[in-house]
């Protein structure tokens, strides 16, 4: 399984803190997810998603979205951070 | 462990004083940033801090130690605050103690440069007139940031 | 009345909560110098300050004054020590709000790298080994403080 | 009268806080008061008042030693600061 979770904008438009997705062996890529992601979401996801300037964290590590997956990975989508 | 992540309100006083308990140096640097009472979008009633429990204890561990690498500091302690801010609420403090002051000012100043656009914080404000916004990233934060990358400062 | 200057030791938690009751601001910055325990001349035991009573607490007036022009600070308080230091003991505080960290932190080393060299102390060290030694002013804190007046650091 | 105040090394050398000088018309500049605090002082005045990097405060100011006089002026002698 692969634990996927959402904050600030992104958690608000999509309405979802965290969900579960089956690590298939076609989710090679954190690209994949997001495709997969707004495959079964629709048009909402794609939009929340694919907005310009979407941070992608893989085990808490900011990382591009060509880094592989693989099982128990925690994938994490949410807007530039805003700290301090 | 110098990194402190809590909904509650804080004590510049009692951080300052655990730095000082564990460690010491000629020159002690310390920033506390407070609420604004107003923003570019107006007057500001309160603030939401969301964040990334685990990662943002992790993003700001790892960035003490690189500025106790690249400063030669004697100590450091974070501490920020998540949750609803409050009007003249500490939201983060950061302490550094060096043996030159140069060296004390320089480690804060990129911890906390650092900290605006790496650790996973976002800012939601809660307006005066009941508007309800999130804060947007500043350029000027990222080129701040880049510049520290790129040695610009020193 | 942003300066004190005084011979009995000073709580720095008490100086910073006098500045926030004077003053607001997003960001403040406090720099704490404290007594090195150790010198190019080897250990010290104590440190004793001499000032000039009067010029001290004009040009540290003036100094704080010209720190919220050049960069729009919203408040600063400096205190400084004369008389003999012990160790771990604070000798010099000084704390600068502002609405953005970057004029915080500018200000306040601007405060402190000008106090090094134009606000009239001397010291003297008491080392552990007997020695008595005035300190010599660093060129290294003439050419800091030069460059801030030629606005390198800006 | 002038108020004439050493400090630090300078005081101690000369083993001398502080003394009041009669404001002569001959007394012009600050120049003309080292002068002649070293002629009445000796060759241990000289040393100290004359060593580099002395620095002149009059009305506790920094100021060049071709600074005028008057009457009821405080000038002081002192090795460069070393605060903070």
């Amino acid at each position: 399984m692969l634990t996927v979770r959402f904050f600030s904008l992104i958690r608000e438009a999509l309405n979802c803190e965290e969900l579960q997705v089956e690590h298939h062996a076609s989710l090679l890529t954190l690209d994949d997810l997001k495709d997969n992601l707004v495959e079964s979401g629709g048009e909402q996801w794609r939009e929340a998603l694919y907005q310009p300037n979407v941070v992608h964290a893989l085990n808490q590590r900011v990382v591009n979205t060509d880094h592989e997956l693989k099982d128990g990975d925690e994938v994490a989508f949410f807007p530039p951070m805003t700290g301090g | 462990m110098s990194v402190l992540v809590q909904e509650a309100p804080f004590s510049v006083d009692q951080q300052q004083s655990l730095l000082l308990a564990s460690t010491g140096g000629a020159g002690l640097v310390t920033f506390t940033g407070y609420l604004r009472d107003f923003s570019a979008q107006g007057a500001i009633e309160a603030l939401e801090l969301e964040h990334y429990p685990g990662m943002t204890e992790r993003v700001l561990e790892e960035l003490g130690a690189a500025a106790v690498n690249r400063f030669a500091l004697r100590g450091w302690r974070i501490v920020h605050r998540y949750g609803r801010i409050e009007q003249q609420d500490p939201i983060v403090w950061v302490g550094v103690f060096a043996d030159h002051r140069h060296e004390a000012f320089a480690g804060c100043q990129f911890i906390m440069d650092t900290l605006k656009t790496k650790a996973p914080f976002w800012k939601k404000e809660f307006m005066r007139d009941g508007r309800v916004i999130w804060v947007q990233a500043k350029l000027e934060d990222t080129e701040r940031e880049h510049a520290w990358q790129e040695g610009v400062y020193e």
